[in-house]
């Protein structure tokens, strides 16, 4: 019985972190944030590292390793609020190919980081306004919104059946233009079909749904890693900043910020942990592991974004120590791929409990 | 209990609509408000009294007697009617009380005027990157030097510096003082040769402060308010001023209708948000927690005009409920929209112009800001509860 | 334009709790929860004082007062735990004759303290299981859960349909048991009608909505009052209970607990004083601020019984200092006449938001 | 990442059903724990290593190596089957582990086997009135009066005093000494003269604990675990042991369950509670937040068998955020319950015999009981982040 990672993972983990402390470092944020540079060259060394041939079986050219391996390095990103077209090309798209039989052949251009396939599932877990797409004849028409990844070479779409479509970006027809979000260290765009030649990737909703609760465990992922960056940064702060001739964080109020985010981040690192490890292993738990995954991380990152911001004070508030670039990206995965109380009434569903 | 305004107010507040009636094609937009127009509408307030009312006409004022209601009459018609209620400011809305009972006869009649006539506009210079919580610890200094002070240091936190013909300043002039007695509270001019700004960019993107250093910056000697080693005691004069204003009520109570119509106007599949039990909910929740900040601000409005009710305790609280309740009504609206919730800056999806991102941010620096919500429960557990200070802690 | 208490309301109030602090002391409270003794000595003090006559008209022997004093005097009945008949007798029920026109000949006898009247008004807010009444032929069937007050000599009854009957406790076909609860101070019943002659007082919705308004404004100021004093006790025990040699209330935790408890009371103490004007002078506001009261004291009131219970440490779980009293009848307070969700959701309906 | 336990634990699992098989029938109700049939089952428990399993022979156990992984199928299984997994209380949870730990061979001898065999039941004397979260300041002292300890003072927050036939007991024996180093741990007989035991009612209304007055109290000076002096670090070595099991996730999720099963069947207007979205959306919640702490636990599991595993701070915060959930939990019942909720003692409305309310209380006193909420977060603070501790006062 060994519930955490495996020294292979740890290894994983070590890497990744490694590599993006050298090549990914705020200053480097910050510049891509800006749209001063492009998230190419940190992609570029991810893809070296073998990140999105991550979940590729060997057979088809990749590494052929688990969810809970992509959540550990989905953790990393997090933590370093890395710009990279992860969650779609690394995880998304090669699960929803790998499962459906589809598209292939693009996996291998996938893996070596010739081809990026962004997402648009936003329509298909909760449709807002007038945002939606119909399939008929082989093609798609209507509009998906934010969906995620501006720089990607084609997009697998969701329609509100929970049928997955793939579309390349040079298709006719398809047109996209950038949604700016509060979150500059991943992007999302407004697509729109009209007419678009699209393939048909799956009509099965379970596969939709699989690629969804992988996606979500992403995230919480994700956030897991960016709230303990928060956190430690608070906590690094309050030992060093100095008022009243004491460290802050010899102040009982201070302390007790940092030991109320610790006390209910800590379980969410298992939480990620265990919602990895069901993807693959536990069918009948892993529905609904992903969405507590993604809802409780969302809460739990709300409340430490806010707190690791006060506990810096001011400077929290400053661009100056960068916090908020990983405020905003906890706010970003809240809210993407489903908002918690849609989560968690998704949760209730798949337990029988609605009527 | 009397809501009303009683019946001795009705003449003023027919006089207030009258003016308004006669003059709201006047009212400049809130980007023109330093321009000509801007002046000319602030010229018209100062004349008619709604404006400085109560500063004496020696200072530029309308030299009226202190009249919590008929200064909550302006502002209540004035925001029923959309027009602006002209300049704000820390110059005018904490230096002016500041200098009226501490300034000598000589600053008043120099500093008030032009203050109030938006011809001189001021920044705050207060907080220094080492000095926040524990603001009597500044170290910017001041030593004479002939007829001069000659300055060195730095500030942060200070808004509008850009645009400010004058700074109010906190400077250490005393350096072997205990350190609340150490401090004067200097005025100058931003003109003076020494002063750089660097603009201090935000989470919400925006430059709302600035850091503004000092090298050898000299002052005149008697551009000092108080004695020195007395700024101490002024600045906590402002303070006073400061935090009142930073949540009222009506601006919740705002948001929380913009709230409203985002509910029955977005949509999840075809369904009005509204029709969430769970997001009804959370509004019912919200409502009930702005109404009790909103009869709150009307005791303390009524403790302010009825000597002898104490609403020492109600008004202690406000910076602490307000700030965290704004945060927390921004970020409903944000979980209302979803994935619209993120949009900012030039997205096309943007509602309410990316206020409720913008704002939810800048709340969080409001709870910050101006004496954070662990000194604020300080200040509540101290002042308002009688439990003792922290006590002193041993030399290491 | 004054928002507060007249003069005439302070002496009430000082009146009210000048009687309590010195006749219903927790020595006495405790007598009265342990069935040792019953509330019949400190109603008769309370009487003599006029509290059941408030509401009256003066034309009908009362007193004549509004609904803010009632409220006033609720706050003081909570801030001591008191028990008393006060919810039904001397708001609810009176209330209820007066807007009806019935039953008027029980004011006086109400107002001199002869004659107790419960409240059965739980199966019109929101039946649980199988409780319910009936009315037909005269006379009422069914049965009423945690209707208020074991000693009444007779029970006001609402229907679902919102109608109101009036109850003889010593008609024909009536019994009636004690649901003991948590809360000692007040009492409950279960009353079972077979078939029991019963007087319609009103058939009008607005009739039971007015008197449901009133009756949850009171709660909200009893629970005002009780959470006050908790807090009170709290700071108290702070100042007085020393650990690492210091009295407790030095620390910052503590002191924060404190401050968080008055921080949410504080505003609470307007809010409640609103409401209670509100029911006499603002028909348009008064209905949805009643709701509001009634949600937000019950919310706040959890908060503040828990937190002054741990400010309290382990005294505050003993029976020694007794702050359970407190605890237990802020706690009632919360689930009688509407849970919080429940009665939110009907200030959202009264707003036209519920489609 | 395995959650399976191995193959080389089957054997174990299926010898444990087979025991079970063969012997539930005799599986004593929780009132009849202390009776014979609770005694019988005890000792059989001991004689298959299914209780006290690592505790040596020669003291009454089974004398097998420590095996967590065993130590969790035993409890899986027996809970399974809802059979007792035998006595409990703080002699054999606290105060056996510590006996060999830092007892001498006698005390071993003498108190261990009689112990774990219910013959023998303790209580523990640790805090007072004056000694809560600083324990360590406690005043109930020991002299030395020829071969005796004198004990007078008083002890509070007692358990099962009045079951004890003993008690280990922390009491003062060097006034003089540093308070943490003036302290030692004394076993004595409840029998001795000199000691009062007052019930201490609480808020559920049931005495769960006693004071416990000492007058004269004389105990044989050999009656002392560790050296004189030595008793703060005896004592601490126990409270990690308390700690730990406060707050096991599977009660939590046992109640959980309860829940659900409350929501489905109580009604209002006829409609289930379940199909009220807002209270599933917090049935949700609360859900999410126990699969954590279930999470978490699994992890704390995996770090006791996986040297070199780090969980040291999941480890710190489960009294902290288990009761707090607890508490929570507790309450959301009674939310559902409404005015169902308040039931309590004899109320034919009675939901769960009452154990809603009654939880909902007592774990309030445990938020607060053996380390408060606020020193938990100070442990969190000091130990798991490594935050400098509360500076030393300076004397007034």
């Amino acid at each position: 019985m060994e519930f955490g990672l495996s020294s292979e993972q740890t290894l994983l983990q070590d890497t990744v972190n490694r590599f993006l402390d050298e090549q990914a470092p705020l200053a480097t944020v910050r510049q891509i944030a800006a749209a001063e540079i492009d998230d190419g060259a940190i992609w570029k060394g991810l893809v070296e590292l073998g990140i999105p041939a991550l979940l590729i079986p060997e057979h088809m050219g990749g590494v052929g390793l688990g969810s809970l391996d992509a959540a550990i390095v989905a953790e990393s990103l997090g933590y370093h609020a890395t710009p990279a077209p992860f969650l779609g090309t690394a995880v998304m798209a090669p699960l929803a190919f790998i499962q459906s039989g589809q598209q292939e052949a693009l996996l291998g251009a996938m893996a070596q980081g010739d081809y990026r396939v962004g997402i648009a599932f936003g329509e298909a877990i909760g449709a807002r306004n007038d945002a939606g797409t119909q399939f008929s004849s082989g093609k798609l028409t209507g509009k998906a919104i934010f969906a995620l990844d501006a720089a990607a070479d084609g997009y697998l779409v969701a329609t509100r059946e929970k049928h997955l479509y793939f579309v390349e970006a040079t298709a006719k027809g398809f047109s996209r233009r950038l949604l700016t979000t509060v979150d500059k260290t991943r992007t999302t765009v407004e697509l729109v079909f009209d007419g678009v030649v699209a393939e048909l990737v799956s009509q099965d909703p379970g596969v939709f749904n699989q690629v969804l609760d992988a996606g979500r465990v992403m995230q919480a992922a994700d956030t897991l890693g960016a709230a303990q960056y928060a956190l430690d940064q608070a906590v690094d702060y309050a030992k060093q900043r100095k008022q009243f001739e004491r460290v802050i964080g010899s102040f009982q109020a201070v302390k007790h910020m940092c030991a109320e985010m610790a006390a209910s981040l800590e379980p969410c690192r298992s939480l990620v942990w265990y919602a990895g490890h069901a993807l693959d292993h536990m069918p009948d738990e892993s529905r609904v592991t992903a969405c507590h995954a993604k809802a409780h991380l969302a809460e739990v990152g709300r409340f430490v974004a806010k707190t690791a911001t006060e506990v810096h004070g001011g400077m929290g508030f400053t661009d100056l120590v960068g916090l908020h670039y990983w405020f905003k990206r906890i706010g970003a995965n809240r809210q993407l791929l489903g908002s918690p109380e849609l989560v968690r009434e998704e949760a209730a569903r798949l337990q029988g409990m609605v009527a | 209990m009397d809501l009303s305004y009683g019946s001795e107010y009705s003449d003023f507040r027919e006089e207030v609509r009258g003016f308004i009636a006669a003059h709201q094609e006047k009212s400049p937009s809130q980007a023109s408000m330093r321009g000509a127009e801007g002046l000319a509408w602030q010229k018209l307030l100062l004349d008619n009294g709604y404006h400085s009312r109560t500063v004496p006409k020696a200072y530029g004022g309308f030299g009226a007697e202190p009249d919590i209601l008929k200064s909550r009459i302006i502002s209540e018609e004035f925001s029923a009617a959309q027009l602006s209620t002209g300049l704000g400011g820390q110059g005018i809305s904490m230096l002016t009380p500041v200098l009226l009972e501490m300034g000598t006869e000589g600053q008043k009649l120099q500093f008030i005027k032009p203050t109030i006539m938006g011809e001189m506009i001021w920044c705050q210079g207060y907080s220094e990157p080492g000095a926040g919580s524990d603001l009597a610890s500044l170290t910017t200094k001041a030593e004479l030097d002939g007829g001069d002070w000659v300055i060195n240091g730095q500030k942060i936190w200070t808004s509008t510096a850009q645009l400010a013909d004058w700074i109010f300043c906190l400077v250490r002039t005393e350096p072997d003082a205990p350190k609340h007695q150490g401090i004067s509270f200097l005025l100058f001019s931003m003109d003076t040769p020494g002063i750089e700004i660097r603009p201090l960019v935000d989470m919400t993107g925006d430059a709302n402060f600035n850091e503004v250093f000092f090298t050898d910056v000299r002052v005149p000697k008697d551009q000092i308010v108080g004695r020195r080693g007395q700024g101490w005691q002024v600045a906590n004069a402002i303070l006073g001023h400061e935090r009142g204003s930073l949540a009222p009520p009506d601006a919740a109570e705002n948001r929380l209708k913009g709230i409203i119509k985002l509910m029955e106007t977005e949509t999840i599949d075809g369904h009005r948000v509204m029709d969430s039990p769970v997001f009804r909910d959370r509004l019912m929740k919200l409502q009930g927690q702005v109404l009790a900040m909103r009869c709150n601000d009307m005791r303390l409005l009524s403790a302010r005009i009825n000597k002898g009710q104490d609403a020492r305790l109600a008004g202690m609280i406000v910076k602490l409920q307000g700030t965290e309740l704004r945060h927390e009504l921004e970020g409903f609206a944000i979980d209302v929209l979803g994935e619209i919730g993120l949009a900012y800056e030039d997205n096309p999806y943007l509602r309410g112009n990316g206020s409720w991102q913008y704002q939810y941010m800048y709340f969080l620096g409001l709870i910050i800001g101006g004496g954070t919500s662990q000194i604020q429960k300080n200040i509540i557990g101290e002042r308002g509860l009688d439990l003792p200070r922290e006590p002193k802690v041993a030399k290491a």
